[in-house]
Formats: C-alpha cells, structure tokens, sequence
C-alpha cells in the first residue's frame, strides 16, 4: 500500500508535506521546467511587497562551507504586477500556492496583505517576519513578541487568508515569539528564515557584501533549524512548518519528527533545481521502507 | 541530468578540458550558453559551477568544457576522473546573437573566456578573427588544441610577450576594429567594460559574455544581478550571460 | 622583514593571536606531540569546575555538514586536580595559560573563580557563559545582561585574575550582553560558543542525543560567528576574541578584519591536531604576502 | 601526516582495501591500533575516520587498511585512486595485549572487525585460530587474501550458511573456547557484548576492540566515551580502542 503523504492544514488538503521555500523557488513558475509542480504540496513565492523593489546591489551570493550567504534584498514585482502577470499562469498548476509577503512597517505588511484579500488562488499567506522594522532602527520584527502579534494580527484581517508566519531563527528563545504568532491569530509558523552572517573579502579589506550582514541557509544551518523547529513544534498546537538545510527526504523526515506539520526546501532547488521531486520520493522510500501508513504515525515522536 | 565523464585532462598548468557523454538526445544548444555542473561530493562546495559550453560534438551527443582552476569547486572537478558522473543543468542562458557573416566577426577572449567564443567560431561558415590575450603563455595556448581543430584564425597575446604579440587582447582588438565589424567577447569584467568604452569610441557592435557569481543558474535565487543601463537589474543566468555592451551600466558594477 | 604577530591584551603579550579554543585542546598538554605549542599565543583549557565532573551519556558527538554537534557536558577532573596535576605540566610550554571555568550559578562560577586566585601559571580565566542557569530554569547565562555583568564581576573579584567573558550565540541581540560584560569588569570577550543545535536519529525514531540538544560548531558556523564579532568589535572598546569554524590562516584573516584582537581554534583541532600551527603560518604568510607589518593595520578594519 | 595511496581497490561491493606508502620511517605501530584518515575533501565530511590497522608492510614502510563503505567519509575513500595523498594521524590507541602464546588464542572478528585480528595474527608465531562471522558471503570473504597470505587458521561464519558454518562468530566461538583460552575480538559493540557474557559465563579471558564515534582520535575532545565498569567513562581513542571485556559496563552501552 503506497504510504498517504498527505497533510491537513488550517482546512486545506495539501498532497504531501513538501513546498518550495520563498526566494528559491521564483514565483513558482520558474520550476515547472524541471519538476511537476503537481507533485509538490504547496510553491511559497519570492517575497512580496506592495511595491515593485529593485534589491540590493551585486555582489548578491558568498557561499561558504556547506551554506549560502545571500544579500537579496526582496528583489520582487510588486503585489499588483504579480496578482496580474504571475498568478494566472501559476494557478493552472494543481499545486497550493502561498504567498511570502514582505513589509517594513505594519503599515506596510497590512497593505501588503490586503492586496491578496479575496484574490483566489492564493490559498493562504506567509508572512515574513524577518524584514527590518524601519521605525525601530532596523532590527527585525521578529524578535518582538508584541510586533510579531500585532503583524499577524493585521495581516490577518486584512487579507482574511490562513496566516502563516515566518519567524526568525536569530532569538534567545523561540518560544514567546512562537506564542506571539499563534496569539495573533496564526495558523501555523514556519521557521526558520536564514541565520544572520557575514563574509569578509581579505583582498579588500572590507565586507563582502554592500550591507555587511547576510542571510546564511543550506545544509550548515540544519542542526539549528531542526532545534527551533522541536522547540516549536512543544510550545504550540497550530501545525509548524520546518525549514533550513534540507536536501533529501531523510532530512524532511527529521524535520516531522521533530515536529513539522510539512517542510519546505529552499537552498537545495539552487542545488538541484529537481530537489523537491527527490525529496517527495525520499519521504515516500522512508514511509514505505518503515511500514509507516501516514506522517501522523511519525509526526512529534520526539518528545 | 547525469553526465559521463569521457575525458578529464590538464591541458597546462590549471586549465583542463573535459568531455561529457550521455547528455541525453534532447541536449541541444548554442554558442554562449552554460550548463551548471557538479560532482557528487558531500556539500561542500554545495553549489553547482557555471561552465560554457565549449564544443559541441553533436555527431556523439557530447560536450566538451575546457576550465581553469580557480578554487574549490574547479578543483574538484579537476580531481574527477573519466567514467564517473556529474550533474549537469543546461544548456542555459541566451546563446549569442546569431552573427551577420557578411560582416566581420572579431572575438574576443581574456584567458579562459575562450571557451564559448570557441563554440561561436566553430558553428560559423566563415573563420571569424579571434583574439586571445592573457598574462603569460600558458594563458592563452591552453585552448591552441580546439584553434587548430576548427582552423580559426588566431591573433595570441600576451602581457608579458611570454606568446604571440606583447600586450593585450583589448589594444589588439583596438588595432583591427573598424566601425561596421561586430565583436564577440568574454573575459574578465574589466576586459569587458573597456571593450564597452571602445564600443562606444568606434562604433562597433559588441556583444559580451558576461559573469557572475550564481547560485541557481535558472532565475530563481536573483542572485547573479548586474545593473542594466536602463537603472534596473538583469540576472546574467537568463537575462545574459550575453548582453549587448549598450545594455550594462558600467559604470556601476 | 618578518611580520610581527604579536598582540597585547590586559597587560600581557601573546605570541600571536592563536589560541586553541576550550573543549578543543584538552588541557593543553595533550597536543604536545602535535605542536610546538611555544608556538600559538596561548591554550585555554577545557571547561573546570569546582568539582569534578562526568559529562554526558553517549553519545557525544554527530558530524553534521561541515559540522560538528557536541553534547560532551563539560566532562572534567575539577579545579583542585587541575592544578595539582595538570598545570605543573603545562607551564613548562612557553605559552599563555587560560583557564576556562563553568558553572551552573553564581556562586558556583565565583567558587571556580575563586580556585584560581594566586595560581601562580594562570594567566587569565575564561567564564563560559553558556552554562545553564540552574536556578533559572536552564536558560544560559549568557542570555542576560544582568547574570553576564554579575557573574563577571564575581569571578573578577575572586580569582583576581584578567577575565574573559565568553558569550553564548544564541541571542538575538550581542550588543548588550557584550556591553554588560565590560561593565561587569571583563577584560576581554571571546565569542562565539557553540550554536543550539540538534540531530535526529530517523531509525530509532528519537532524539540522536540523550539531552536532545547540543552545540555546533565547525566551518559551518564561521559566517555567524564573523558577524557576531564584527557586531561586539563596534561595540566595544576591549579585545575581542574571535572563535567559530576557523581552518586556516586567512580564516583567522577574516575574523581580524571584523575586528577580533586574537583567535580562538577549536574543531580545526580534532580535523588536524596541526592546525593552530597551520594558522599561525597562515597569518604569517598574509601578512608578509600583503606587506602588513603590525595586525593593528588591519584590526577592524571593516567598520 | 601526508601518506600517498599506493594501491585502492575493491575486494567485494563495499570492501576495499587500500595501501598507504611513504608512512615515514618513525611509523611504527602494533596490531590493535588504528589511524584518522582524511582525504582533501573540503568540509563534507569534516572529520578524519577511525580504521584500523590490518597490516605492516614494515619492509616497505607501508600499510594496509581494509574497510567497508559506511557512509559519506568511507565513500569518499573509496573514491580516491592510487597516486593520491590523504592525511593520516597514526598509529593511535593502546594495542591489544601480546598474546601469551602459550595458551591457545582465539580470534573473533564480526566482518569488518577483522582488519585488526589480521595485524595480530600476522604478528604471532603460531597461527591462531580466526573465527570470522558475517551475514553473507561477502560479508567474511573480503578478507581472504589476507587470511591466506599469512596462512591463519580460520574458521568462516555466515548467518545465512552462504559461506562456511551456519551461525554467528559468537555461536561458533562458544562451541571451540575453553576458559584457559585467550580470546580477541573484534565486530559490532552487540557482538562484543555477547562475548563479554561468555567469557563471564566460561571464564576465558577476552580483549576487544571497541569502536566509538571520534572526533580527534587523540583524547582532546572527550567524544568517545564509553562507560567502564568502575562508574567513570574511559575514552576509547585514548584508553582503548582495545579493552579487556572486564572493563565495560556491558549494561549501559
Ligand atoms: C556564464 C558563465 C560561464 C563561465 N564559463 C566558464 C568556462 O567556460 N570556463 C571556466 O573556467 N570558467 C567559467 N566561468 C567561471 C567559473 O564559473 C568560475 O571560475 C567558477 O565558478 C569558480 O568556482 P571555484 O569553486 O573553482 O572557485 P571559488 O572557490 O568559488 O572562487 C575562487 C575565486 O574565484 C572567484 N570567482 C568565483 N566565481 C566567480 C565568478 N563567477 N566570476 C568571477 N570570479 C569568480 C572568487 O572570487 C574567488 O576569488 C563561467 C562563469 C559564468 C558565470
Ligand atoms: C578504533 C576504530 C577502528 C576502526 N577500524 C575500522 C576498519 O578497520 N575498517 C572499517 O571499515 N571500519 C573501521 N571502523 C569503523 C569506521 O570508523 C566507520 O565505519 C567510519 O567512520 C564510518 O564513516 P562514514 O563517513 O563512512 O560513515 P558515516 O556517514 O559517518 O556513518 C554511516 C553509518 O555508520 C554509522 N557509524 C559511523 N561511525 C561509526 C562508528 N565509529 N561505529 C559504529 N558505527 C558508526 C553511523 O551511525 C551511520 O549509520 C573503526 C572504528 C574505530 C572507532
Ligand atoms: C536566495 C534566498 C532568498 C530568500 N528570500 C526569502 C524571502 O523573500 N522571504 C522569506 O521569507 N525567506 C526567504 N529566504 C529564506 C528561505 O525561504 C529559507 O527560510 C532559508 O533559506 C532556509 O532554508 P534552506 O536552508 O532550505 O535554504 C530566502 C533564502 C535564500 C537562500
Ligand atoms: C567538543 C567541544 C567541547 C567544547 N567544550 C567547551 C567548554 O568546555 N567550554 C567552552 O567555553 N567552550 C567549549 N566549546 C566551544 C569551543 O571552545 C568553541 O567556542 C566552538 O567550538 C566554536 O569554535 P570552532 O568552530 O572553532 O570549534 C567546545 C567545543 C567543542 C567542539
Ligand atoms: S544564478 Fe540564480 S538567478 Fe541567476
Ligand atoms: S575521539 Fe576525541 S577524545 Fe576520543
């Protein structure tokens, strides 16, 4: 009996637990080339805002041992072009679509979320809590558990999509912020948003990157991905979405038994842009080899 | 896509060629695209490498690379051996543009940006005149082999006459462009940007492959951006690598 | 004209910037047969508390990409052993002796502390201020500014020896935990300690460590400890001492740039008992390479 | 220390073996201790891997090692071709005890346990008795030329009676030792245990080798820890990895 990959999240079926993580999948349709995007649970796009943004200047990419440092920037068409251009094309695909908005006020993020209200299509929001909290001096909203509710609050009502929300692995302690989210009105995290790092250019003598900072993802980071996720995934009842350094199903695996409700691959479509296909596959070999029947049987078997 | 490793040689000192086999039948291509390679080695380097596509030996469904080492990821590749397998994405990015032989065709190469102005030269009727400059001999005769197969006309340079003329690949250039020519070029980004000032000076038509660092090589990471002249980014993985000189803001890489 | 790598710091001169990191070089004298540890600036011990300690269950360690997990629970023969056995052997190398110390409140940190004041060999002690903070639940010390400043001040005054602080990671802002410990009277602060990470054994379907959680460290972890340093260099007015995945000599390069004072080599060691010497070399070679005579041409050089 | 790799070959699927040369003249070492091995690999895998020693080619200043692929690190290995260099840190680790060869030795080797046993046995005046057990075929013949090159009596063990007896190593050892016998062995810690209970059982005396996952293979890290009867943890890099049964809490692996 073929294994039932399937999973239930805030009243949506997805076909298996398996979505392509914002900012390395495009707005989706880049992937269909290589992947069935039928096969995939859901596409989480490119981060998006009420604006078109250029991003930042080059140099964008730095990699270092078994991981990526990217200085992006939110490079992305704006809600209005993406709604218009993008999402008619990527809806013909059976696949859940997400979107990853992107805000630097809450303003900004209300804005932006009420650009997707009663767009359909668009079956639930991520909200990017990484992004800088330009009113306070840059440092992500993130790490604020009032701002975390307040965000997912807004974006919430304003769009009257599922809510997801992104939090940032850069914290004493997850937990809080976790309970922030859920308190908003969230209904599943997803963590983690890359690591914050660096790369220093020794011929230069200067930063690497424009912005000094940037965001480290890829393999590297998995060891503490999967710890945010466990703590997580105890603190909360709503489903948490894990994410960071996965390349193969057996680390998907990892993920759910720690406690992901699904998983999301990002540095590894850079990779392999077939990764996700691999990792579905791997899951299923797992299940099927381990006479597993459904991910429930596995999900939070770490305590 | 696996790939098979036909033939992995040093060609001189840290430049190498390799020929891949089982590229499947529906590998096409042409002059100025890319495949992005990898061999199965742990995570470390993680990334595929970005390689133009040198020959295209379509009679035996193979291509043939020819890189240098640089780091990392080039030397690893250099550590492979024929038989065993790597991955390969591609054929991608724009192909140059197809060339006017009624016009003159001048290439341009700095060192190992030869390799696809190879493959431009080998898919045209007439031999365009290529120009080959690098810092010492074995910066430019690495190629010699692929000059001699598709008989192209070669001017080499060298910085430090070790080869061919004294000087380099741009004053060459300098010293045979006329205005109506129209010039095919990859090298360095510095190269490439005087190359744009000659353009400009003489009139001439350029087109330049260009580089960048990639992570995805397909347009999903935004990574590899390079300012357009018209303010805003392109991605040298799908947007290029080949750009008309006119369409990069030089100024500002 | 050779390169001088000399570095002053608290009154004293180091050799070089290299030290090899707590937990990475036993007490010292076990690399002897590797190094000519006259060579590197100074060894800092393993973690010693008052008492001895067992450490942890196996098993203690996991290899993740370019990682390496540890849950070796600061397995030592206690203060008094060490100085009766242990030091008489390691002052006989013309190298700085610091002694890393732990422990799990304050009054057993200023009791550590407090073992060591007289200690003639000693040069300075080193407070792992990742230890779990029994009375707090088992959070780390190093979370809070006000435990940082306190602990501090106590082994300060205790040992009467040059205190470095080393500060925990795992934190969502550097600034004032670094901040604190100079106020509490640190002479230096060494960062970073091991990420919070985690591994999954997908056989057995449990947590790979009995403690579930352990830390990081290795060559996947550089990009996030750059950017720490680099974060408490501005900062702060005294040294600081860069430690995270450093291999080779232009690694310590970077780290120097992003203004460390010194360097700490901790997992190098297990990959390559040679390494510090490695480094050393490294920098050596840089410097003369780039005509660098003093490292305070380049220290912190990126602003 | 550098070696370079004399010779790197498959025995059976997953078996090689493999020749380092150029060991340098202070290499000496005894059978029972092993070596980190580290091919230059960038970062993945990170760490050096323990393998024993299975054989002193003393004339030559050479040894051998014989493993199985495992996992990233032994995989890699076995990728490497003759001509290449690995570093090595060796010989590590307490040997076993020599043998009192007035007494009649038994050694005991679950599949790739037997590398160690090799380098005993090679170094006794009178052949032991090796009892080498497995789950298939491959699993015990890997090793054969070794056995036959140094003529060691040995008896072969299958669990699915592909090769040799039927049985496991630790069925057929209880039905040849006797308590004045001195027993070695090497295998899986689960086998090691069983072992432990039979030497308890019949009162022969038993040293094994044990593995544990290293780190640094020179007792800095404290990773390798296993615990001794008396309470304490003892680190099998630095106090082992051979060990007298007596000394293990059996129990509490
Ligand atoms: C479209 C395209 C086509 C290319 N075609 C060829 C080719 O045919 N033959 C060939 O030898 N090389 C080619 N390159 C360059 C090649 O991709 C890089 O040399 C290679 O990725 C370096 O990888 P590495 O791991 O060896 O070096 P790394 O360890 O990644 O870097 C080593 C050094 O090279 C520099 N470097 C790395 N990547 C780039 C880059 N993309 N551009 C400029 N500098 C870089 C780094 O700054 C560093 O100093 C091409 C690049 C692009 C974008
Ligand atoms: C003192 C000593 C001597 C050894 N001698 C030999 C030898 O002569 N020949 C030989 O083939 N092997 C020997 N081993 C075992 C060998 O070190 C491991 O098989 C190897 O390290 C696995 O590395 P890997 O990267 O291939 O596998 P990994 O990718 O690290 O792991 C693959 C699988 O193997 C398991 N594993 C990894 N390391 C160990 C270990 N140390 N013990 C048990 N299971 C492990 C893991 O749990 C995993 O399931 C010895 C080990 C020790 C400690
Ligand atoms: C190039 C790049 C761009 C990214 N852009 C976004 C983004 O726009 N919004 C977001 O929430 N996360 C973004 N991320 C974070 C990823 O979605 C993911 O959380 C992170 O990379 C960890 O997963 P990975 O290790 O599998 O890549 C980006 C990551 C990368 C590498
Ligand atoms: C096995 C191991 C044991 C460690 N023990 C200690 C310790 O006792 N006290 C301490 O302050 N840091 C300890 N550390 C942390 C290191 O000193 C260092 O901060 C960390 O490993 C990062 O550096 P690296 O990436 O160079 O290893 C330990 C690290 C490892 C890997
Ligand atoms: S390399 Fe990813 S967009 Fe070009
Ligand atoms: S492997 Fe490091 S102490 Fe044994």
């Amino acid at each position: 009996m073929k294994p039932d990959l399937s999973v239930e999240m805030f009243g949506l079926t997805f076909k298996n637990p398996v979505m392509g993580a914002s900012g390395t999948v495009g707005y989706g349709i880049e992937l269909a080339p290589y992947i069935d995007l039928g096969r995939i649970g859901a596409v989480v796009t490119k981060g998006i805002s009420i604006e078109p943004r250029q991003g930042n200047a080059p140099p964008r990419l730095f990699e270092t041992a078994s991981g990526l440092l990217n200085s992006i920037g939110v490079q992305n068409i704006g809600a209005a072009r993406f709604i218009a251009e993008v999402l008619p094309r990527l809806e013909k695909y059976d696949t859940r679509i997400i979107v990853n908005i992107y805000g630097e006020s809450i303003q900004e993020y209300r804005q932006a979320a009420e650009c997707f209200c009663g767009v359909e299509g668009v079956d639930a929001l991520e909200v990017n809590l990484s992004c800088p909290n330009v009113d306070k001096g840059g440092l992500a909203f993130g790490t604020d558990p009032t701002l975390v509710q307040t965000v997912v609050r807004e974006v919430k009502e304003a769009s009257g999509k599922p809510i997801i929300a992104k939090l940032t692995p850069n914290v004493t302690d997850i937990s809080p912020l976790a309970r922030a989210a859920r308190d908003g009105g969230a209904d599943a995290v997803s963590l983690i948003n890359t690591l914050m790092g660096m790369a220093v250019d020794i011929r230069s003598r200067g930063p690497f990157f424009g912005k000094v900072k940037a965001g480290l993802s890829g393999p590297a980071i998995k060891p503490v991905a999967l710890r945010l996720v466990w703590e997580a995934a105890r603190e909360l009842d709503i489903p948490v979405i894990g994410v960071g350094g996965i390349m193969t199903g057996e680390d998907a695996v990892e993920f759910i038994m720690a406690g992901a409700g699904a998983v999301q691959v990002g540095t590894a479509n850079f990779v392999d842009p077939a990764a996700m296909n691999a990792v579905v596959g791997g899951i299923e070999t797992f299940m099927e080899e381990n006479r597993i029947e459904r991910l429930a049987d596995i999900r939070g078997v770490i305590k | 896509m696996k790939a098979t490793i036909k033939e992995n040689r040093e060609l001189v000192p840290r430049y190498f060629t390799m020929t891949l086999s089982e590229m499947g039948d529906d590998f096409r291509g042409e002059p100025g695209q890319f495949v992005m390679i990898r061999g199965d080695w742990g995570s470390d380097p993680l990334l595929a490498r970005p390689l133009s596509i040198c020959r295209f030996l379509h009679e035996d469904g193979q291509i043939r690379i020819v890189y240098r080492v640089m780091g990392r990821g080039t030397r690893r590749l250099s550590e492979m051996k024929a038989g065993q397998t790597v991955d390969i994405n591609g054929p991608l990015g724009n192909p140059f543009p197809r060339p006017d032989e009624s016009r003159r065709v001048l290439l341009t190469a700095g060192a190992i940006g030869a390799p696809p102005l190879i493959a431009l030269a080998g898919s045209m009727a007439v031999s365009p005149l290529l120009i080959i400059g690098g810092r010492t001999r074995n910066d430019v005769v690495f190629i010699s082999d692929e000059i001699r197969e598709l008989d192209i006309e070669t001017i080499y340079v060298t910085e430090d006459g070790s080869y061919g003329q004294k000087g380099t690949a741009v004053t060459e250039l300098a010293r045979h462009v006329g205005g109506n020519d129209l010039v095919y070029a990859c090298g360095p980004n510095r190269m490439l940007a005087e190359i744009a000032r000659l353009s400009e000076e003489i009139g001439f038509e350029a087109h330049v492959s260009f580089e960048e660092r990639m992570a995805c090589g397909i347009g999903v990471c935004l990574g590899c951006a390079v300012r357009h002249a018209n303010g805003t980014y392109v991605h040298v993985c799908k947007d290029g690598p080949v750009f008309n000189v006119t369409d990069i803001d030089w100024d500002r890489l």
